[in-house]
């Protein structure tokens, strides 16, 4: 038997239960099966996943399209390309104290909301404003590193804070909050900024050199993502194995919050999980190029190959939480 | 132009003529180190000098003398007796003390004239004063010494660039500078050639005759003992004592030519026969 | 004498615990939520539950250090003694020296890890890159201020520059090298762990990384104590040969007999 | 003489360049994305171009970093001399010390920032808690190696304590603190500007952070490059001074005339 | 046992009775320091020794004496002029040099049986033996050197634990250890005590007419050089210059006895006077 094609594969940030497809694939030998040996390494952030692969470091990784929107625009040839979208809502939110007073994105104006630099959500932050008719000018931006957000938020430096709910949701758990009843969500989504989020993506050099192990490594991530949606016990169990430090009640949680509110949606119910629709990444391209001021518009195709997804049938989520 | 050696060896001369008692030893034993790594440096010695005493201190290498007048200054304390100075129990702070070290200690981050002038930056009263006047009077107070010592020129050179002796005579102004109550000085001429050595013989003795400071001078020439001392303690060798202390009563001011003389050269020729019988006594207790 | 020893040390390590008794009373006193600032009485409870699970990380985090820091020692007594030695390397390496230090580590950890991938080289690498330069400044000083007088010694015996460098200037330049070691050392495991937080799936700064994206700010602290705690038993096996090598340099307490 | 001097720096200049150049070519020769390591020419061009942008955050970073430099030499000198002369403060402090060294800032800051909100005041403290332990080190071993010798000097003379340290331990630790000064000046800046990564809307740290997200690499490089420069800068500084403070300590080359 | 000064100073005495020339100074002159904090050590000096001759250098503090023998030893280059040792343009390595510094620079991390044993770790033929012999025969050489000069048992102090003159003739143990062809002292005595120079005054008389080294001694003390050398220099004041180079014809092995006998005391006198005037000299040049 011929020996196993190594991967070297970076998550977007450390180890978190929303990755447990990832690990339940490799636990249960999806990749094995595939003839593939993929090496599972932390990240730095979703952001990075696509330096890390551009730099030829990781050949594939679990990070952010949007990011790889921005180097598309200025390098096409060396971006990487994302070949199977994870969670095709936007995580993108702002959270507000609700006894802020602030009920309605209006009340922003006056004050000061938290960001972590760089990041999407406070990138995007005057496309939102722009398409919601808020007045820029009169949000004030404080900046600060993400696990600062909500202790900033909670002991009322800030008002609000630009994050990514599926992380900051948790934070406030952590932080023994109710991110339910004390605080109000803001979604990206809901406002005008129908963004793609994370997903696989995969280095040019490893398409052109060897794309059958890229089909190969969709169709054990696709395995993985669909076994875990009916069974999130099992993924935390792999997830565990990969890295014994997490919190599994609160990783479990996160993992069934990835599914309600990032993965399962009606496009991903209409067209599969993994696949996106291309007028919708033309108008998520255009928010970015806004948000980010790229020169340059990339087309779909230079961001999302669906040329590796397993067929329509075999991407059929169900998720039923456990 | 007499000489009195104190033929039976007196524990306990009572100086007179001088003032109370400066500097007292009373079985005062040194011993450097612990364990089996102990030197014994210096045994019981008993020693009193009266206040304007001028008192030699000689005695083979390595036995005890520059002990003893570390034990003066408060550098060391005994392993066991007692040193009163200025009517203290040790204590540097008793007296004015101007020391001038065996080996010239200069700190080198200074230069010679701000090396002399250090005294003054530390004892009252002149420490009040020092930042008004160390521009202006301190400095040339060190000058002039500079001068007097042969070291015209040389106030504004680092250590360094000083060769030993010149080294020694820096080492003997820092010492004198502010007009120390007591002085120990420890073979302050030991690296100077005959002629520089009996120049600075009369300066000190000048000094000595004008101010009357308690003097205690360390020295291997029996003639520089015998030239500028009132008394002369003979000591053992390791671990010291005290084996002979004998009157010095030639006139003063003393001359170099007076050194020739032969009573002068008679008590060098005593004190050279003493020193070598105890050097021959310590020899035979050793094999 | 012996007693007086004990006593000193005594003493010494009441007042350590003194240090930990106040922070434990400030945090209870003021009501500090364990989310900024846990009590040193929670942090060791939670050092102790979690250790088996803390001790690999542990190993890696103190591998990688340690090697990091011989490398780092290595690369710090070559190059110090180059500048300690020579004007123009002198003039040449500071500045770039001194420019590369005042480089957070943190921006060049991802070039280590584009370069190297993630794991134990980019920390070994880190560990390197931050330790070594207090080395270099001390042994450089110590060469360039030893006193001309101790290397004439060897000079007027014909003496090659090496054999100089080898029995005056290192030597009488020791009790500097030893003080360089114990900022080295304390700032080796800061690199390490820098890298690790940035890229490693072991290793005390993962597991700190890992426990403050999760808010478990005791298990952090205990990361922390780790830590400390490894640097000060480095520093008391240093302390150890240091008292060896250069004993002649701190005589003062040796002179006066008592 | 003069020519001797200019000759030797510009010698040393042109090793300087030269490492510049190497780089340069190393980038061109191996086709190094400039992603993971952008060519020097890359970075200067972008320097110059944004340098107006830059300039505020040059100047906040350089106050900041500066403030917290100061306080830290203040306290490093402080403690230095109570170690160096105090056995149970030697023995109390430097496990203490070194613990807290041992402990990445990185860990330190948000606890800063939720203490003192976010801005200068947190990357003031992180600079002084990074810089002020090399000179603690130093001035400690500078103090406790003074030769007995030099203190018996004063000591003679009846002098206190404080006047043996100020005329004789102080001055005699001079090179040392110098060494650990160029040790504690890049340390400050690497802590202002991590301070700045961390919780700030403003300084180098800042501008790096955005950059970096941006994938600005050359824009990261030119923040990295001010902060070499500014270190450069401050050691330059620091080295006139101490020519003229310490030159007693390195006077090897002037002793020979030719 | 007589005396033959060299009445009109010959510039280039040729020695006669000895090898080689061992050490040649021509016209050597050494400035420290430039522009206007130059000082002038030595002035143009010429001087020719044989090998195998000992040779005393006399003069005021501050001539320049240490200066020679750091010209000799490649310690320090000459601002003009020429030095030749053992046939080659000065180089330390030239000929096997034994040099006792004037100031007893012991390395202080070192016990004192090491620091003599320095020498043997860095010179041919003991270098390339040393790792092997430093705990034998290398050590037990040491010892017996230490015993010789009445150090025994202090092996294993360190230097700060020693007095002065011990200090002084451990460093006389370092220089000679290594048998070298060449021996430069530095007044090595001037911290000892009468007796314990004239022992080794003896012990060295001894080692130079077994060996036959070259040695060049500076001293203050007129007796010993007369006593050892058979040549004596007397230099005149900073900047120094060779003002007087007589021989010293006593017979060998000279005794201390020897040193109170009128030819003896004349030479002495006549050097002294010599010396005298010289320095009153140069005192009207500087006035
Ligand atoms: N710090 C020390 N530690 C251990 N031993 C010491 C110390 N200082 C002096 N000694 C020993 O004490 C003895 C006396 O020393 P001291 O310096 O008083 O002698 P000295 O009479 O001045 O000799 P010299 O004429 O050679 O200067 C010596 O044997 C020396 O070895
Ligand atoms: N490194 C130096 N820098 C500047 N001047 C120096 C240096 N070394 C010596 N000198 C000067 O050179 C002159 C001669 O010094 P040298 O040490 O040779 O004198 P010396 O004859 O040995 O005197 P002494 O008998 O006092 O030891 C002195 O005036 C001294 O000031
Ligand atoms: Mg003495
Ligand atoms: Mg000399």
């Amino acid at each position: 038997m011929a020996e196993d094609t190594t991967i070297k594969f970076t998550l977007g940030w450390k180890t978190q239960g929303s990755d447990a497809a990832f690990f339940y694939a490799k636990d249960n030998g999806y990749f094995k099966e595939e003839g593939l040996n993929v090496v599972i390494d932390q990240g730095e952030g979703s952001g990075a996943t696509v330096t890390r692969v551009m730099s030829g470091a990781y050949d594939a990784g679990f990070g952010d399209v949007n990011a790889i929107i921005q180097n598309a625009s200025t390098k096409p040839q060396e971006a990487p390309i994302m070949v199977y979208m994870m969670w095709n809502q936007p995580p993108f939110a702002i959270v507000a104290k609700k006894s802020s007073g602030i009920n309605t994105i209006k009340d922003f104006e006056g004050r000061t909301l938290g960001g972590a630099q760089g990041t999407p959500t406070t990138r995007l932050l005057p496309v939102f404003t722009r398409k919601n008719g808020l007045d820029g000018e009169k949000i004030k931006i404080s900046n600060m590193a993400p696990n600062l957000q909500e202790p900033m938020l909670i002991k009322g430096d800030i008002d609000a804070a630009l994050v990514f709910n599926i992380t900051s949701y948790f934070n406030l758990v952590l932080n023994r909050q109710d991110p339910d009843k004390d605080f109000k969500w803001f979604s990206f989504g809901e406002y005008g900024l129908d963004l793609y989020s994370n997903g696989v993506m995969v280095s040019r050099k490893l398409i052109a050199s060897n794309p059958k192990a890229v089909a190969s490594l969709v169709r054990a991530i696709n395995k993985g993502a669909i076994a875990v949606a009916k069974d999130q016990n099992g993924g935390m169990k792999a997830a565990l194995n990969y890295d014994n430090l997490i919190n599994a009640d609160v990783e479990k949680r996160r993992l069934q919050y990835s599914f309600e509110k990032l993965i399962v949606s009606p496009e991903m119910k209409e067209i599969g999980i993994g696949d996106i629709k291309d007028d919708r990444m033309t108008r998520a391209i255009a928010i970015v190029v806004e948000g980010y001021q790229l020169a340059r518009a990339p087309t779909p195709a230079e961001v999302f190959s669906r040329e590796f997804l397993p067929p329509r049938a075999e991407r059929e989520l169900v998720y039923t939480a456990n | 132009m007499r000489m009195q050696p104190n033929a039976q060896f007196d524990r306990q001369p009572v100086p007179d003529g001088f003032g109370p008692i400066a500097i007292q030893l009373s079985e005062a034993a040194v011993t450097f180190g612990r364990g089996d790594r102990a030197v014994s440096a210096l045994s019981k010695t008993t020693l009193r000098i009266a206040d304007g005493e001028f008192v030699a201190l000689v005695g083979p290498s390595g036995c005890g003398k520059s002990t003893i007048l570390r034990l003066v200054s408060g550098l060391v304390q005994p392993t066991s007796g007692v040193v009163i100075v200025g009517g203290r129990e040790v204590a540097a702070r008793a007296m004015r003390v101007g020391m001038a070290f065996q080996n010239p200690t200069m700190l080198p981050w200074m230069t010679i004239e701000r090396n002399i002038m250090l005294p003054l930056k530390i004892v009252e009263p002149f420490r009040s004063n020092f930042r008004k006047l160390r521009k202006t009077e301190f400095r040339d107070k060190a000058n002039a010494l500079l001068e007097q010592v042969g070291l015209k020129g040389f106030g504004n050179h680092y250590p360094w660039q000083l060769s030993g002796g010149m080294l020694q005579r820096a080492n003997l102004c820092r010492a004198l500078i502010h007009e120390p109550r007591m002085l120990l000085l420890d073979e302050p001429f030991g690296a100077l050639d005959q002629f520089t050595r009996e120049e600075l013989w009369t300066i000190l003795q000048n000094l000595w005759m004008t101010r009357k400071p308690t003097v205690l001078l360390v020295t291997h020439d029996l003639r520089e003992a015998g030239f500028l001392a009132s008394r002369i303690c003979v000591m053992s060798a390791r671990p010291g004592r005290i084996l002979d202390d004998s009157r010095v009563e030639f006139a003063r001011p003393r001359t170099v030519a007076m050194t020739f003389e032969p009573d002068f050269v008679a008590l060098n020729q005593k004190l050279r026969a003493f020193i070598e019988d105890a050097r021959s006594a310590a020899e035979q207790g050793a094999g | 004498m012996f007693g007086i020893d004990v006593r000193q040390k005594a003493w010494s390590a009441g007042l350590i615990v003194l240090f930990f008794v106040a922070w434990e009373l400030f945090c209870l006193m003021t009501g500090m939520s364990d989310l900024v600032l846990p009590r040193p009485s929670q942090v060791f409870v939670t050092l102790f539950q979690r250790f088996p699970v803390l001790w690999p990380h542990i190993v890696q985090t103190l591998a990688t250090t340690m090697f990091g820091f011989v490398l780092g020692v290595a690369l710090g007594v070559a190059l110090g003694a180059v500048i300690g030695v020579s004007k123009t390397a002198y003039d040449t390496c500071y500045p770039l020296l001194i420019g590369f230090s005042s480089i957070p580590k943190v921006a060049v950890v991802p070039i280590f890890v584009l370069w190297f991938g993630s794991g134990t080289v980019p920390a070994v690498l880190t560990a390197l890159s931050i330790c070594f330069f207090p080395i270099v400044v001390n042994i450089a000083t110590g060469l360039a201020t030893t006193e001309p007088e101790l290397e004439d010694v060897l000079k007027a015996l014909g003496a090659s520059k090496f054999d100089i460098l080898w029995n005056v200037g290192l030597p009488r330049t020791m009790p500097f090298f030893f003080a360089s070691l114990k900022v080295a050392i304390s700032y080796a495991f800061v690199g390490a762990v820098l890298s690790e937080t940035v890229a490693s799936n072991r290793g005390i700064g993962n597991v700190m990384m890992t426990a403050s994206s999760n808010f478990n700010v005791p298990l952090v602290f205990a990361g922390l104590f780790v830590l400390a705690g490894l640097g000060v038993a480095l520093y008391a096996v240093f302390s150890l040969i240091e008292g060896r090598v250069t004993g002649w340099a701190t005589r003062k307490n040796d002179v006066i007999a008592t």
